[in-house]
């Protein structure tokens, strides 16, 4: 083990591979902790004078972005089933919020309740359609149905149209910072805790080997289905809420194909298949984007193209995902590795090598497997 | 007005999208990469032949002889674009997720676009090709001249791409190199060099197509998105990695939404075909010519 | 334990004889695959508590025959019953869910996740009440994940990402989910390829005790002789998809058609 | 009170200033046209600027300054940038942005934050229909885009009877579209052809087809650009011999016409503006310096957009000479009871919806000299050149 | 004593910060066999496809005939004669048995040649011949590995890198594929084995390597290792 790579060490003393894994991981100890403080830091600003819509608007935005990220990697990042439709759910949620509101003049809550049942229903039956594709063919499916969704939107009468629905009498920002802000909060917390169950366990599962996961007796159409339906709840009442936020929804807003990729770049940049990145990734890139929109008039989207590449190609495995390599690798070494074998090559008998082990594995267990609280 | 002429009129186009989705499919099966920036290169030949054209003839004007001279240009031009790009960029990120692929091509793609808007504008532009008036009349259907060229253009370009594919040394690398890298790489194939190629041919292919519909419809900037998604579409129909899929999923493609425009309303041509393709995609997941083996 | 030392090779008798505790039973399972036929009206048999083993060269059938057991594959014929059940036409996972664990012949275990979590993911299969799902993995069930993983000479590798490992440990990993699961019915495909020798020891000792303290029933196949001939209570044969053969292991090293057709002449 | 107008800045060397800021499509789609209104805002500002100023009515005298970012046309990011600028900037006076899809939603922020936003690139009467007593237009509302062309062709000699309609399906030119089919039962025509096809549509042949098929005297085509060119260019291969064919965005810009060469002869377009006219302008002079300021400055020859944002400037120019004090509010209720004033764009004044009142004009590309004002008759050039020859005679 | 024909010196290699192997310095000379033995996870495989180009090498060299070669990469070493079947999997599954002997002879610029040179080697192996309209995807374990081996075998290489030729194959197999190897040695050949099978592994090998934990632990030949007590209780098993 002399070896090992000096630029870790930097690394490691700031940052020790088990806080990597505390602070991300699922199983992490103090995972509680840091979701009711961020939530708490999350609700202060407007207490404390931020009234400004501006600042309001684009941290509303952000939770927003982070809903529909975090959304996405439920399916496409726990469940490895990539999908290029979530922004359906985000369509029929705010279609089904925008139709209430105007037309049955339904209140807030009801309708943005309903947006979220709405497009959970709807995901479940078209659930039961894609989700028999997987890989390349499901990502094309998924984009099918996000471009269907969005041509019958523009060619039906109660969606307006072309023209979609105009909500004029909208709340104050406060209200939206809030909603985002909470639903976000919730989401965090059901796939948190979803991800040290069972049940989290085995959409990983289904993600890493689908048909292993069926033969260890897994129906996996039901877990994957589930998975997909939680996802819509959450983008459906982000949805559902987004109409009377941004005043207005036509099909091009509500099905928005750009937003979809975007989600995608988030969730990666970030890190799949964990809860910390993709919200990391949401409020990273879409700062980003705020910032090269302001100083780079004209050139803004060149700055995004450029600066999603580079992302991507530095951080292959998104921020929390790179730190979770590393501590894993980390731990590799903590762990030994192969310390086992080297036992084995000093002499000690083969009996003893398990014994050996248990030694090693005992020393180390209160920092990983134990959890409190 | 007979559905025979809607029919002709959807493989007329119909070939076109069909040499952009052989491209697609290309390295969609080949390097596992879904590009998002495939529209773009359709983009940059329509712009390629366009450009070539203007200093030609100081008119983006010209017989179609000076037009189809363009036309090797635009290829090796895209070619090497083409390679590049994955060299430099795309290299990087294959084999780990699909997605990173995707996200790469993405900022490959809105850059493209955006220079594009930075270097020519953001207005459409045509190409006006002397000989193409009137059209022909065969039994009664209407047969534009220039859009039968095209349809014959592209139909030999993703013909000389299938014969390349099956006959050639390259080609029978480029298919080993999507079904295993490693062992590709075990067998002596330099794998990042072929999947430049294949990224080269298949932006070739796709600059090949843009160049021909300069000339039949538009290009923009901001065109290839449309392209790139009717691909999706069409690899569906033909199953990913298919050249033949991809070709007749195109002509398939076209006749479906030209007959939804003829017999319902050209309103409903796009929902009809992205409903098809889910429907497609449940009936017959390998698409028509799939050869993935199954899982 | 009931033992057959019937070599009859209709292995009918067999079958008669000990109805009452056959955890699984084929009757004229046959798989085509084109012109090909790859399993050929073969019926087996395993009882409680028995380690059978499933022999034959290669090409011979013997892992589509365990993928008509498990319903990864449809039989084109025949019957297979798991503990009085007709399975025949379950889907896979429902086959699973009643009792039957499995390991591939190409390792298959899950390479994003730990290989911690791919324990307790085998060690939960059974229930699947939402309460189940909901709960969260308990501390004795973490400390058996420990103690299995010692005893596989990988207690330090618990928090490494599964596919980081090597093809040999991978597949121990695989071992050890499929002990984990504690099924009714252990099917393995060639568990012993890639196993270090002094490994391999440890793994028969293991399987021993498993077999005598909790009665697990293992049918499994194997290339390897030395490992099949010290465990297997009883071996099938297999060539060409037909059964050739059945009995002790000393029975199927003298019987002449599996030395012509397998073993070779020592 | 006027917490904007006080140069923050600080840029401005001597005096004070006053910001008006917006979003606008620089990027995107829509980037061409957007140039157009950046262009003109910017050529009127620096012109008062050199002339001294904004001479307001609180007695001071104020440099412009204008802050213009980019939004792409697209209206989620067009709201961000007005609740930037509004909050950030402190600007109090709103230039608007371009396309109805994004003015609606952005015209929301100016409610909510009681600034006055004043544009001339929304068209939609939907802008002008939710109550907003903050948001002005320059533009004739959609509806009325298509109307004039009407009028136009039952002037001529073989009136036309029957009319065929297609029309991109995006909110713009449905509102176009449903103005003209409002008209049309008015005049009694009839409708053989009517349809609509997704923005993405790049082929018109099958829709030309039943044009052709259904003997339409005349074609109207509510689309931008990219479908007027496909139109030129497949009118002929697909054999369509109309009296007159209009499209309604786009088809009088030169770019079209350069695509397009000869086939692009005899289409007909609406403008808002007549640029051979010349109204009286503060700044200017008149309509043909305004002209000649731009194509001398920026190397084109200005439309509608162009002089409409002119008008836009003018118009808050206008308010604030006329208030006591700076401040949204009292700026907001100049504009609204002003008197007419004379512009480059002719005579600005709003009604009570906030929109201009004003019919288009429709220009012609004829063989020679080219572009021609062709109705109404009293400020046409030309006659219109009606029936347009049937392709086999050109 | 024969020259050296591959060497590793000081090598340390894994994968990106992962460090495998520590420190190997092994020689092996021309038209030997060696073999690799060491428990699971020692950095058996880790060893071959750091010589071959597929692990990254972070320092030390690798050289073959006295040249470094480094970071070479696959396709490089195959042209300078060396050729190397995976433990995993590596056929392509897409393509017929004899599309993949095919592809085994891609070097050759003469597609006659190759043609010819799988029919020799259906002759040696008739199971292969048999099955060579089959999509190689659909083989069973047994099929597939002896497919890589033949595949392995069309280019006459001057080294072979073998990682566990025996996996999956049926003990009638094993006994002609070792025989192979001999034979193949005999004409020349030198190899590099990784073997569980130790006792056949060590029996045909000229030299034989023990590595644990990344490190090498015992060198000797063949024989020597399989006497030795030691490498026996703790490797070879009872
Ligand atoms: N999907 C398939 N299509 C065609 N043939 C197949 C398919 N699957 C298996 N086979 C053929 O069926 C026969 C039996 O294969 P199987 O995998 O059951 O053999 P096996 O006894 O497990 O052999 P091994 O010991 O080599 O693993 C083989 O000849 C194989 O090539
Ligand atoms: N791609 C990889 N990334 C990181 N670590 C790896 C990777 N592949 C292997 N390792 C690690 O390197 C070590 C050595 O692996 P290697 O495959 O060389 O072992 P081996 O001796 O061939 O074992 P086996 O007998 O099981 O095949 C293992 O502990 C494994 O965890
Ligand atoms: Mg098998
Ligand atoms: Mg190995």
């Amino acid at each position: 083990m002399s070896t090992e790579s000096d630029d870790n060490g930097l690394l490691r003393s700031v940052l020790p591979p088990e806080r990597v894994d505390q602070l991300f991981d699922l199983c992490g100890a103090h995972g509680w902790k840091l979701i009711l403080a961020s939530a708490v830091v999350g609700a202060l600003p407007p207490l404390f004078g931020l009234r400004e819509g501006y600042m309001m608007t684009v941290i509303s935005e952000m939770f927003l972005f982070a809903i529909l990220a975090l959304s996405w990697d439920i399916v496409g990042g726990q469940t490895g089933y990539p999908s290029f439709g979530n922004m359906a759910f985000f369509g029929i949620g705010a279609y089904t919020g925008a139709i209430l509101l105007k037309d049955f003049a339904v209140s807030f809550p009801l309708a943005v309740v309903s947006a979220g049942v709405f497009a959970t229903v709807f995901a479940a039956i078209i659930g039961l359609i894609v989700l028999r594709l997987r890989g390349h063919y499901f990502a094309i499916a998924t984009l099918g149905v996000l471009l269907a969704a969005q041509q019958i939107s523009r060619n039906l009468e109660i969606t307006g149209g072309a023209s979609g629905k105009i909500l004029f009498d909208v709340p104050p920002g406060v209200v939206f910072y809030y909603f985002f802000l909470g639903v976000l909060v919730a989401e965090i917390i059901v796939v948190y805790y979803l991800s040290s169950t069972r049940f989290g366990f085995i959409l990983n599962a289904i993600r890493d080997d689908e048909g292993k996961a069926t033969a260890m007796g897994f129906n996996t159409t039901y877990y994957k289905t589930a998975a997909w339906m939680l996802a819509a709840l959450f983008t459906g009442l982000a949805g559902g809420a987004y109409g009377l936020f941004n005043t207005f929804i036509d099909p091009q807003t509500a099905y928005n194909g750009a937003w979809n990729v975007e989600l995608i770049a988030m969730a990666l940049m970030g890190g799949t298949g964990t809860v910390a990145g993709p919200v990391i990734g949401a409020f990273g890139l879409h700062t980003v984007i705020e910032y090269v929109e302001t100083a780079f008039v004209g050139w803004q989207l060149v700055m995004l193209g450029l600066a999603v590449i580079v992302t991507v190609i530095g951080f292959p495995k998104g921020v929390v995902g790179t730190l979770r390599e590393y501590a894993n690798e980390m731990d590799y070494y903590e762990r030994g590795g192969m310390a086992a074998t080297d036992a084995a090559a000093d002499g000690s008998g083969g009996s003893d090598v398990a014994a050996s082990t248990t030694d090693a594995a005992d020393s180390d267990a209160d920092t990983e497997v134990t959890r409190d609280e | 007005m007979a559905i025979a002429q809607f029919v002709v009129n959807g493989l007329l186009v119909g070939a076109l999208f069909a040499a952009v989705a052989v491209g697609f499919a290309l390295i969609w099966g080949v390097v596992d990469i879904i590009n998002l920036a495939h529209g773009e290169m359709v983009m940059l030949g329509g712009y390629t032949a366009y450009w070539l054209l203007s200093i030609a003839t100081g008119t983006a004007e010209g017989s179609v002889l000076l037009f189809l001279a363009t036309l090797p240009v635009v290829v090796v031009v895209l070619f090497v674009v083409g390679y590049a790009l994955q060299r430099a960029l795309v290299s990087r990120v294959i084999g780990t997720d699909i997605f990173l692929t995707l996200l790469v091509t993405f900022g490959i793609s809105i850059a493209i676009q955006q220079l594009a808007i930075q270097a020519w504008t953001a207005n459409p532009r045509s190409i006006q090709v002397a000989f193409a008036d009137p059209s022909l009349i065969v039994a009664g259907l209407v047969v534009p001249k220039m859009k039968l060229v095209a349809f014959f253009g592209a139909i030999i370009l993703t013909a000389i791409l299938y014969l390349f594919l099956q006959r050639t040394r390259t080609g029978r690398a480029i298919r080993a190199v999507s079904q295993n890298p490693e062992a590709a790489a075990l067998v002596g194939i330099d794998v990042e060099h072929t999947r430049a190629v294949t990224f080269g041919i298949s932006s070739a292919v796709a600059g090949g197509a843009g160049a021909f519909i300069a000339t039949i419809l538009n290009i923009e900037p901001q065109m290839g998105l449309i392209y790139t998604l009717k691909s999706f579409v069409i690899v569906v129909f033909g199953g990913v990695g298919s050249i033949p899929g991809a070709l007749t999923g195109g002509l398939l493609l076209g006749t479906v939404e030209e007959l939804t425009a003829g017999l319902v309303s050209s309103r409903w041509t796009l929902a009809v075909s992205f409903t098809l393709l889910i429907v497609l995609l449940v009936v017959k997941p390998q698409g028509l010519f799939g050869t993935e083996a199954e899982e | 334990m009931s033992k057959s030392t019937d070599s009859d090779d209709t292995g009918m008798t067999a079958a008669t004889a000990n109805a009452d505790d056959a955890v699984l039973r084929t009757e004229g399972i046959t798989k085509r695959f084109g012109g090909l036929t790859a399993v050929d009206s073969v019926d087996v048999e395993v009882h409680e508590g028995e380690i059978v083993g499933l022999i034959g060269p290669n090409g011979a059938g013997k892992s589509t025959l365990f993928n008509c057991i498990t319903g990864t594959l449809t039989a084109d014929e025949g019957r297979v019953t798991l503990q009085g059940q007709d399975v025949t036409d379950w889907p896979e996972y429902k086959i699973a869910r009643a009792g039957l664990g499995r390991m591939f012949q190409e390792t298959r275990i899950f390479g994003g996740m730990s290989v911690r979590k791919n324990l307790l993911l085998a060690a939960q299969e059974g229930g699947a009440d939402i309460g189940g799902l909901l709960r969260r993995p308990d501390d004795s069930l973490l400390a058996r994940t420990n103690e299995l993983l010692e005893y596989v000479d990988l207690g330090g590798l618990a928090e490494t990402r599964a596919g980081r490992l090597s093809f040999g440990q991978q597949k121990l990993i695989e071992f050890v989910m499929a002990l984990m699961s504690e099924p009714e019915l252990l099917l393995m495909d060639e568990p012993a390829g890639g196993i270090n020798p002094s490994m391999l020891e440890n793994l028969i000792e293991y399987i021993r005790a498993a077999n005598d303290e909790e009665e697990a029933t293992i049918f499994l196949i194997e290339h390897n002789m030395d490992f099949v001939m010290e465990i297997a209570d009883r071996i099938y044969v297999l060539a060409h998809g037909e059964r050739i053969a059945e009995g002790t292991p000393e029975e199927i090293q003298n019987d002449e058609r599996v030395i012509n057709a397998y073993l070779g002449r020592e | 009170a006027g917490n904007g107008s006080d140069g923050e800045g600080g840029d401005g060397g001597g005096g004070d200033t006053i910001t008006l800021g917006g979003s606008m499509s620089l990027t995107g789609d829509n980037a061409d046209l957007g140039r157009l209104y950046r262009d003109a805002y910017q050529e009127t500002i620096d012109r008062i600027n050199e002339n001294g100023g904004v001479e307001a009515g609180d007695g001071n005298t104020y440099e412009l300054e204008m802050v213009l970012r980019d939004d792409s046309t697209d209206a989620s990011t067009s709201r961000s940038i007005y609740q930037e600028l509004i909050d950030r900037e402190g600007i109090d006076y709103l230039l608007g942005p371009y396309a109805s899809s994004v003015t609606l939603p952005a015209s929301a922020v100016a409610a909510e934050n009681e600034k006055p936003m004043v544009e001339g690139g929304g068209a939609s009467p939907e802008i002008f229909s939710q109550g907003n007593e903050w948001i002005f237009g320059l533009l004739p509302t959609a509806n009325k885009y298509a109307k004039s062309y009407f009028d136009m062709a039952l002037e001529q000699d073989s009136a036309p009877e029957t009319v065929a309609i297609l029309a991109e399906d995006d909110t713009f030119s449905q509102t176009t579209a449903d103005g003209a089919r409002e008209k049309i039962e008015e005049e009694g025509l009839e409708i053989v052809v009517d349809e609509s096809f997704p923005t993405e549509t790049s082929d018109l042949s099958t829709n030309l087809g039943r044009v052709r098929d259904n003997d339409a005297d005349i074609l109207l085509l509510c689309a931008h650009q990219q479908h007027n060119i496909i139109l030129a260019n497949q009118m002929e291969s697909q054999g369509v011999n109309v009296d007159a064919a209009m499209g309604t965005v786009g088809s009088l810009n030169e770019s079209f016409k350069g695509e397009v060469g000869a086939n692009g002869d005899y289409i007909y377009g609406p403008t808002s503006w007549d640029i051979n006219a010349n109204f009286e302008d503060p700044v200017y002079g008149g309509t043909q310096d305004f002209v000649a300021a731009i194509e001398e400055g920026y190397d084109y020859t200005p439309d509608y957009h162009s002089a409409a944002g002119e008008a836009v400037i003018l118009t808050f120019v206008n308010a604030f000479e006329s208030v006591d004090e700076l401040g949204p509010t009292p700026v907001r209720n100049a504009i609204r009871d002003a008197d007419p004033f004379s512009t480059v764009y002719g005579d600005v004044s709003f009604g009570d919806n906030g929109v201009i009142d004003k019919n288009m004009l429709i220009r012609q590309w004829q063989p020679d000299p080219g572009l021609q004002t062709v109705y109404p008759s009293s400020v046409a050039q030309a006659d219109p050149l009606y029936p347009m020859p049937d392709w086999s005679e050109r | 004593m024969a020259d050296t024909i591959l060497e590793m010196e000081n090598v340390v290699a894994g994968y990106g910060n992962t460090t495998v192997l520590h420190d190997i310095d092994i020689a092996i000379e021309d038209e030997q066999i060696a073999c690799l033995i060491g428990p699971n996870g020692s950095g058996k495989s880790t060893l071959m496809k750091s010589i071959y180009g597929f692990a990254d090498v972070m320092a030390g060299t690798v050289s073959f005939r006295g040249g470094e070669i480094t970071g070479r990469s696959p396709q490089e070493n195959l042209a300078n004669g060396m050729s190397y079947v995976l433990q995993d999997a590596s056929v392509f599954p897409g393509m017929r048995v004899h599309e993949n002997m095919l592809m085994g002879g891609y070097v050759f610029e003469d597609d006659e040649q190759a043609a010819q040179r799988a029919e020799e080697l259906y002759d040696e192996f008739p199971i292969l011949g048999d099955i060579r309209d089959q999509q190689a995807g659909t083989l069973s374990g047994g099929q597939r590995r002896l497919l890589e081996l033949a595949r392995a075998l069309m280019v006459d290489p001057e080294v072979m890198l073998l990682d566990e030729p025996s996996i999956g194959l049926e003990p009638k197999f094993i006994d002609d594929v070792f025989e192979r190897i001999e034979q193949l040695n005999e004409l020349g050949t030198t190899l590099l084995l990784v073997e569980q099978n130790a006792q056949k592994g060590l029996s045909v090998a000229d030299r034989g390597f023990v590595l644990a934990s990344g490190e090498i632990k015992y060198t000797g030949s063949g024989d020597e290792l399989l006497d030795n007590e030691e490498v026996g209780r703790l490797y070879l098993g009872g």
